[in-house]
């Protein structure tokens, strides 16, 4: 059984549709990319999938356990964590607080103070850091703040939003390859993103999606071949 | 659907309204400004417009109740009940246009006992007194609304005192009886309260006393001590007089005694604190203060009757001041219908020229509250001030 | 782009003017009112003393604003009926009877511990009540939305509980321990003012420790900062909220009870001009931040205080303790026009305001 | 969404102890017995009565509609049991009453509540009865919710109807007997109260109406009427004809009482058009501004007063005075808080509100402005020599005023300057960087707002012909906001509404007396919950509020 299953969902914004029967699934271990173009609903997946928008219709499941009468303080207690969209970190706390508030859910102290040894080496910087407000970090911090607070949850599924969004390109790289160590070390991942060369070469699979809907799913590298992505998002004639 | 159905009934009922009733009654009424009919056991309608909401709602319902009583005591007029329309006046000068159009508005009703606040009086008069109606009130006690000169309109009339009295009464008390030379005074900005420590203040001064601070603070206000502090410090005052309400009231009084340089000071306040809520209010603090007021200690057979019904019919004391001045109100109103008032078969007719006029001729009438004898402006109390003070948590009178 | 300068010339230079001539005055009065130095010194550390205990007062209940503006960005009109419903209870129930049997001053401080917990528990009560019911639904509305249902609330609980309790004025009991003055450097000073600082500072501490330093005030704070975050974190969004709204009307409760120490009276109509002073403590002091609302709170109180005395005596008006809500205004306006985030208030994001 | 919700027999007791706590509130707080004293029909029921059976009444109706599609049998029984379990509350209070000196602590459990509550009788019968009354009462209700829509509709319709009527008793009287004498008024009412045999008529013509129309409507719609746009645009013209006419005409109807309501209604309406301006179409959250109806009042009064303060002015030469001091008040005040947002505004312009208040109160200007005494003697207006002075000859001044400030609210929204105070609402920076000169947009704003209310003051002042201070305090700039946010925020037509509803209503409402407040603050609540938009929403605010309804998310439920 897939780790996340997502069944013909359909979203609304207002009067807007915004997802028009969306299927895709997560296989424990994998690294899923959707991508697709602004506005075509992406970030909505994300957001459905962890219920901060409602449902009209479809379903999703989470290791064969319905999701959809969950609430989303609930989701990070079920394995899912999140790197929101624009980051998220909360300005005013300090980086060591945010980490905190990255494992509100657990009680185990000895096991946090392990995890959060585990961020600091997996991002240095932040180690440098710890006791300024996050506000005052630069993007790539955040940015990195954002992913070790979602890891401090222990989470079976990661949601990553848009993770190389405003950053400058070497920085880029080393978000995809911390991506990929998380992956490594257990961590199943669904990474939206709109840098799709990116995006596929650390995926396994990936969807694309066009204005609320799935309109390709293949391997990363099949998908990579693909003519059509190949003009729309990977920039190549 | 419900609106089509609401435009319809609203529409059968303006429909059937707008067919105005005809045929009036056969007598001729002389009056210039118009008479009240009442037919065959048809009751007499007074009016009362006095304040029944708010925070002031004490003094208006011990005021309707001296009216009821008033009317039970009454029973029957020429073979004609009384009934009571009892209007809110809300002591505010909306409030009592509100009231007074709501009265004038209804042709049945003879004669109005109200208001409370001086603030709805002033309006109110003038709606009253243009629509030809009288009113007598039982508490409104600013100069204006008597001075020809001012807010004083044909058809109002009152048996509370003039401020101007009580003011010059309590300045005596402090000269002459206490003895003390110097004195402060603190208003808060309610109409009553300034004009009465501003004639207070005047008369002071008059006899030859010094005013150290004329002052004020906010109503709502709860910290005293800077004012307080002001005061002793300017002074510090022999005398210190507030007519104010309870709450603000029971801030200045319990305030005094914390403040330096007061401790001395004789604190003195007016019938805005005369009440068992008050006593309660500046608790310890207040033995041994002065409160000017109209003079309560009414003797008679009348008024023993009169606060024994009010017990029986309403299970407490007199819960405010005024309730005697009401009843008397009510009276005077009685007397000049049951004059003016002529009889056709079943039916009467009273002349409202006749009715204010017979109102302003009052003289020597026996009420509660004195000998009333109206002046040409309609002051018709019997201005007796008496100063009480708090002994034992009672008010205890010993002035004059 | 000429034009557009112009104007805010011309704005900069009515501004200038404003505070020039709020600054002017203010300096006039107070050098005359030195200069006539109409006051001795005990005038002047009595109306001090007691511009701290006030000061005191609205930043206790400044903060609940602070707290619920901080986490919902809504303006809460009915913190001043809390902070009025709990000593209200508490007075009518506990400390009237305790006063007359004796009770109160025989056992101090178990009395006092009582007052202290069915204040508390109303207060909390009522404004968890209101929460669920007249704010939570509208939490996704425009902000004028809550704003009326908060006004809404005001008067629904002023009222409710001037039907429970009645209209009058309740007289509070003096307590034996807390009556007299102390004398400190030679001045004298009510003991009951001094109850009220000292337990303001320990409350202010205590707040200030438990928002920082516990899991439960972080939880609160990251609320503050992004509603769908928090949720990702695990954080009850529901529940963060109510726990504010319960430490701002705990705060509140308590300053309800030093009230009734200071002032020894209580009313129904009592928490509605602390309420309005504590909003404008809050602003002063920068919406949104608890020490702000604290130094808002003591700055307001000050104004009131001291303001009139000093800078309006010295010009020779009369009554200048009428005046003492137009000198807090005043002071508010010219505070805003050279700060308008507040005294320590960060600048506001677009979206906050 | 689509499986029917199950309702457990605990559900059904926590509604009923609901229903209890209410109705028991309302009894502690004196509603009960005050409205106790208010006959609607006479010597049936009393408004007291009315309240006391409307939660459990209202809560029986609700779970019964949810409830409808199961047996009639347990509908009726949760109906029977919600109305038993509500009493339960009210009889320990009457139990706690009778044995006990409780009044000592809640001052309004009186001797005349118990009474009502008791039905006169004594402890055990009178509850025994208000068991079963109530018991019956909610089972009636939920009862009704089983029936046909053909048979339920004209009951409900009835029902409301009779109530309606019974609760403007006193109103109706007044004017039934200003049109058809004492003689009928005496035949229809007994004292204040509908006559028995009146309510009955009244039950029975309105379900008639009410059936006749569900019946006709399930004809109309077999056969689906084409309206043609010219029909269509005629009977527009016709309506705005007939609601002139009947705008002219209403003081004749409603006579001398009903009229100063109507002039109370039409002094916030200009008001509201004012704050309109201000909040609903610029977005400035502006809490005091009953500064500028002050300044509008003072200077109408000072110019006018033909007492000591007075400069003998009239009323219209006065008046463009009064309205010019107010728009340059409103330019003045609103510049210092030209770069404040949100509830910065909010509490700045409260205070320019209290500091204008207590200004007008101080000793400092009373030699000026009369400072408590306010200022008296101030004349009505007069045209041609004819003094306005009764309420319907100064409705039609108030009248125009309200007609010209539509019509200027009406063309500045479609102008040029209402759209940039619309991009102003929705975003300040966008707004700035679109090339929209906020200091003159923002100043506008508030000059037109100050304009209208200080021309509402300067009526106001003539119309009360004293003024004092106490009219000017904080609660008429809270009484504005929230007339023109229940009317419906931004629209013109909703502002009448809202008027109506917080201002005309509460006058008619009198019974109410000290419980006004409460009920005002009860139905801002409910209000704000049922309708956020307003009672007649603007279109474009309609549209947003639903776009933020439908944004819900999963993590509130």
């Amino acid at each position: 059984m897939a780790l996340l299953e997502v069944n013909n969902i359909h979203a609304y914004y207002g009067n807007i549709q915004a997802l028009r029967g969306i299927s895709l699934t997560v296989e424990k271990g994998e690294i899923v990319s959707l991508i697709g173009a602004n506005g075509a609903g992406k970030t909505t997946i994300l957001r459905c999938i962890s219920r901060l928008v409602g449902l009209r219709e479809g379903s999703i499941t989470l290791d064969g356990e319905d999701l959809s009468k969950s609430k989303a303080h609930e989701l990070v207690y079920k394995g899912i964590a999140m790197v929101p969209e624009g980051r998220g970190v909360f300005a005013k706390l300090t980086v060591e607080e945010n980490l905190e508030m990255g494992a509100f859910s657990r009680d185990d102290q000895d096991g946090i103070d392990n995890d959060l040894d585990r961020v600091f080496s997996l991002f240095e910087r932040l180690k440098e850091r710890r006791n300024q407000v996050a506000g005052t970090l630069s993007g790539g911090e955040q940015q990195m703040l954002a992913t070790g607070r979602a890891l401090m949850a222990r989470p079976s599924l990661m949601l990553m939003d848009e993770p190389s969004m405003g950053l400058a390109p070497i920085l880029v790289e080393g978000i995809f390859d911390t991506i990929k160590e998380i992956n490594a070390e257990g961590t199943t991942i669904l990474l939206v993103e709109q840098n799709a060369t990116m995006a596929l070469q650390v995926a396994n699979r990936g969807y694309v999606l066009q204005t609320g809907e799935i309109v390709l799913d293949d391997t990363a590298e099949n998908l990579q071949k693909n003519e059509m992505v190949q003009k729309a998002y990977l920039g190549i004639d | 659907m419900l609106k089509r159905s609401f435009i319809i009934v609203g529409l059968l009922v303006i429909a059937s309204m707008a067919l105005a009733a005809c045929g009036g009654p056969t007598f001729e009424c002389e009056d210039p400004i118009g008479c009240v009919t009442y037919g065959a056991d048809e009751p007499i309608r007074i009016a009362s417009a006095l304040v029944i909401s708010g925070p002031n709602t004490d003094l208006g319902t011990d005021s309707q109740y001296g009216v009821e009583i008033a009317i039970d005591f009454k029973g029957e007029i020429m073979g004609h009940a009384i009934e009571l329309q009892a209007e809110d006046d809300g002591c505010s000068a909306e409030g009592g246009q509100s009231a007074g159009q709501k009265i004038v508005s209804d042709p049945t009703i003879v004669a109005v006992v109200g208001t409370s606040c001086s603030g709805a009086g002033v309006p109110m008069s003038e709606v009253v007194s243009e629509a030809g109606y009288a009113m007598v009130s039982p508490s409104n006690t600013s100069p204006a609304l008597t001075d020809p000169e001012s807010a004083w309109n044909p058809g109002y009339l009152r048996t509370a005192h003039n401020d101007k009295v009580q003011g010059k009464a309590m300045a005596d008390f402090a000269y002459n009886v206490l003895g003390v030379t110097s004195a402060a005074a603190i208003h808060d900005g309610d109409p009553y309260t300034e004009g009465l420590a501003a004639v207070f203040a005047a008369s002071f001064e008059e006899l030859g006393g010094t005013i150290v601070e004329f002052t004020a603070v906010n109503k709502g206000d709860t910290d005293m001590r800077p004012v307080l502090s002001a005061v002793a410090a300017a002074g510090p005052p022999e005398l210190l007089y507030y007519p104010v309400f309870t709450a603000e009231g029971g801030f200045l009084t319990k305030q005094a005694k914390e403040v330096s340089g007061l401790e001395g000071t004789v604190l003195s306040a007016a019938d805005g604190m005369i009440s068992d809520a008050a006593i309660e209010a500046v608790g310890e603090a207040g033995e041994g203060m002065y409160f000017s007021g109209p003079d309560l200690s009414f003797s008679g057979g009348l008024y023993e009757d009169f606060i024994a019904k009010y017990e029986e019919k309403y299970g407490a004391k007199p819960i405010s001041v005024f309730h005697a001045h009401a009843f008397d109100a009510a009276n005077m109103i009685f007397a000049c219908i049951e004059e003016v008032a002529m009889q056709d078969g079943d039916s009467i007719h009273i002349g409202r020229q006749a009715l204010r006029t017979c109102l302003y001729a009052t003289s020597g009438f026996e009420g509660i509250t004195g000998e009333l004898t109206c002046n040409e402006y309609g002051d018709c109390a019997d201005p007796k001030i008496s100063v009480s003070q708090l002994n034992g948590g009672a008010y205890e009178r010993i002035w004059p | 782009m000429l034009r557009r300068l112009q104007d805010i010339n011309v704005l900069d230079l009515v501004l200038w003017v404003f505070r020039a001539v709020i600054i002017i005055v203010v300096v006039w009065g107070t050098i005359a009112t030195i200069i006539e130095n109409p006051y001795p010194a005990v005038t002047w550390t009595e109306t001090i003393i007691a511009g701290i205990a006030q000061g005191s007062l609205y930043a206790l209940i400044a903060i609940g604003y602070t707290l619920v503006y901080g986490v919902l960005f809504m303006i809460n009109f009915a913190h001043g009926e809390f902070f009025m419903s709990g000593i209200m209870t508490a007075t009518i129930f506990l400390a009237q009877p305790m006063g007359e049997s004796g009770f109160l001053d025989t056992y101090p401080f178990i009395s006092i511990l009582l007052i202290t917990v069915v204040t508390v528990l109303v207060s909390v009560g009522i404004a968890l009540l209101t929460e669920r019911v007249a704010y939570r639904p509208l939490r996704k509305a425009p902000r004028l939305v809550p704003l009326i249902t908060a006004i809404g609330a005001s008067f629904f609980w002023q009222n409710f509980i001037r039907g429970l309790y009645g209209s009058e004025v309740k007289p509070f009991p003096q307590m034996a321990i807390m009556a007299g003055k102390v004398s400190i450097a030679g001045f004298p000073i009510l003991k009951s003012h001094i109850v009220v600082i000292v337990a303001t500072i320990l409350m202010l501490i205590g707040l200030y420790v438990f928002v920082m330093k516990t899991k439960t005030g972080k939880s609160i704070r990251a609320v503050a900062e992004n509603k769908d975050v928090a949720a990702l974190m695990g954080i009850d969004v529901d529940r963060a909220v109510s726990t504010t709204f319960a430490l701002g009307s705990a705060m509140a409760g308590i300053a309800g009870i030093l009230y009734a120490f200071v002032f020894r009276q209580v009313h129904f109509y009592m928490g509605f001009i602390p309420g309005i002073k504590a909003f404008t403590a809050a602003v002063l002091g920068g919406i949104g931040s608890i020490p702000g609302a604290a130094l808002g709170g003591l700055f307001l109180g000050m104004f009131e205080s001291v303001g009139p005395g000093l800078f309006l005596e010295g010009l020779g008006i009369p009554a200048p303790h009428q005046l003492k809500d137009v000198i807090a205004f005043t002071m508010l306006v010219l505070i805003l026009i050279f700060r308008p985030q507040g005294i320590l208030g960060e600048r506001l994001a677009e979206e906050k305001a | 969404m689509t499986d029917k919700k199950r309702i457990d027999i605990r559900e059904v007791i926590n509604q009923g102890l609901l229903a209890g706590l209410v109705a028991l509130s309302l009894s502690v707080i004196g509603f009960i017995s005050l409205l106790g004293e208010r006959e609607m029909i006479a010597g049936i029921f009393t408004m007291g009565h009315v309240f006391l059976f409307a939660a459990p009444v209202g809560i029986a109706s609700v779970l019964a509609e949810k409830i409808k599609h199961e047996n009639t049998g347990k509908v009726l029984g949760f109906g029977f049991l919600i109305g038993v379990i509500t009493a339960l509350p009210l009889i320990v209070l009457i139990i706690l009453a009778t044995s006990f000196d409780i009044r000592q602590f809640l001052v309004n459990v009186s001797p005349e509540l118990i009474h009502l509550l008791t039905f006169g009788q004594n402890l055990v019968v009178g509850s025994i009865m208000l068991v079963v009354i109530t018991g019956i009462l909610s089972l009636l209700a939920a009862g009704l919710r089983l029936l046909p829509e053909i048979w339920r509709r004209p009951i409900t319709s009835g029902l409301a109807w009779t109530l309606l009527f019974g609760t403007f008793s006193e109103i109706l009287l007044s004017r039934v007997r200003a049109f058809f004498g004492r003689g009928v008024a005496k035949l229809v009412f007994s004292g204040k109260a509908l006559n028995p045999i009146t309510a009955l008529l009244i039950l029975i013509i309105a379900a008639a109406i009410a059936y006749w129309n569900v019946t006709k409507r399930s004809k109309s719609e077999q056969k689906e009427v084409e309206v043609s746009p010219e029909k269509q645009q005629k009977s527009q013209r016709i309506r705005v004809v007939v609601g002139i006419i009947s705008l002219l005409i209403l003081p004749l109807l409603l006579g001398t009482y009903l009229s100063e309501v109507m002039n109370n209604v039409g002094i916030y309406v200009l008001m509201g058009l004012g704050l309109n301006i201000v909040v609903g179409f610029a977005g400035l959250l502006d809490l005091g501004y009953v500064a500028f109806f002050a300044i509008g009042a003072y200077v109408m009064g000072i110019l006018t007063s033909e007492g000591h303060l007075g400069l003998g002015f009239t009323f219209w030469t006065a008046l463009p005075f009064s309205v010019l001091a107010s728009t340059l008040f409103g330019i003045l005040l609103g510049i210092p808080v030209l770069r404040m947002r949100g509830d910065y505004l909010a509490i700045v312009t409260l205070g320019f509100g209290e500091i204008i208040r207590i200004l007008a109160l101080s000793d400092m200007l009373k030699q000026f402005i009369g400072g408590a005494q306010g200022v008296l003697q101030i004349p009505k207006p007069s045209i041609f020599g004819y003094d306005l002075t009764k309420p319907e000859a100064l409705y039609y001044i108030i009248l125009i005023g309200v007609l010209i400030a539509a019509f200027v609210s009406w063309r500045l929204r479609d102008s040029r300057l209402g759209r940039q105070w619309m991009a102003l609402r929705e975003d300040e920076t966008v707004a700035e960087a679109m090339g929209i000169n906020l200091v003159n947009t923002k100043l506008l704003a508030f000059a037109t707002g100050a304009a209208f209310s200080g021309l509402a003051g300067a009526i106001f002042a003539s119309k009360l012909t004293s003024i004092f201070p106490h009219s000017f305090n904080l609660i008429v700039s809270i009484n504005v906001l929230s007339l023109i946010i229940v009317g419906g925020i931004g629209s013109l037509p909703g502002v009448v509404v809202g008027a109506l509803i917080l201002v005309g209503l509460p006058e008619l409402l009198r019974e109410f007396a000290e419980h006004r407040l409460l009920m005002y603050g009860a139905l801002l609540i409910v209000m704000m919950l049922a309708k956020p938009e307003g009672f007649w929403p603007s279109e474009t605010i309609k549209r947003e509020l639903h776009a933020h309804k439908e944004f819900e998310a999963g993590s509130s439920d």
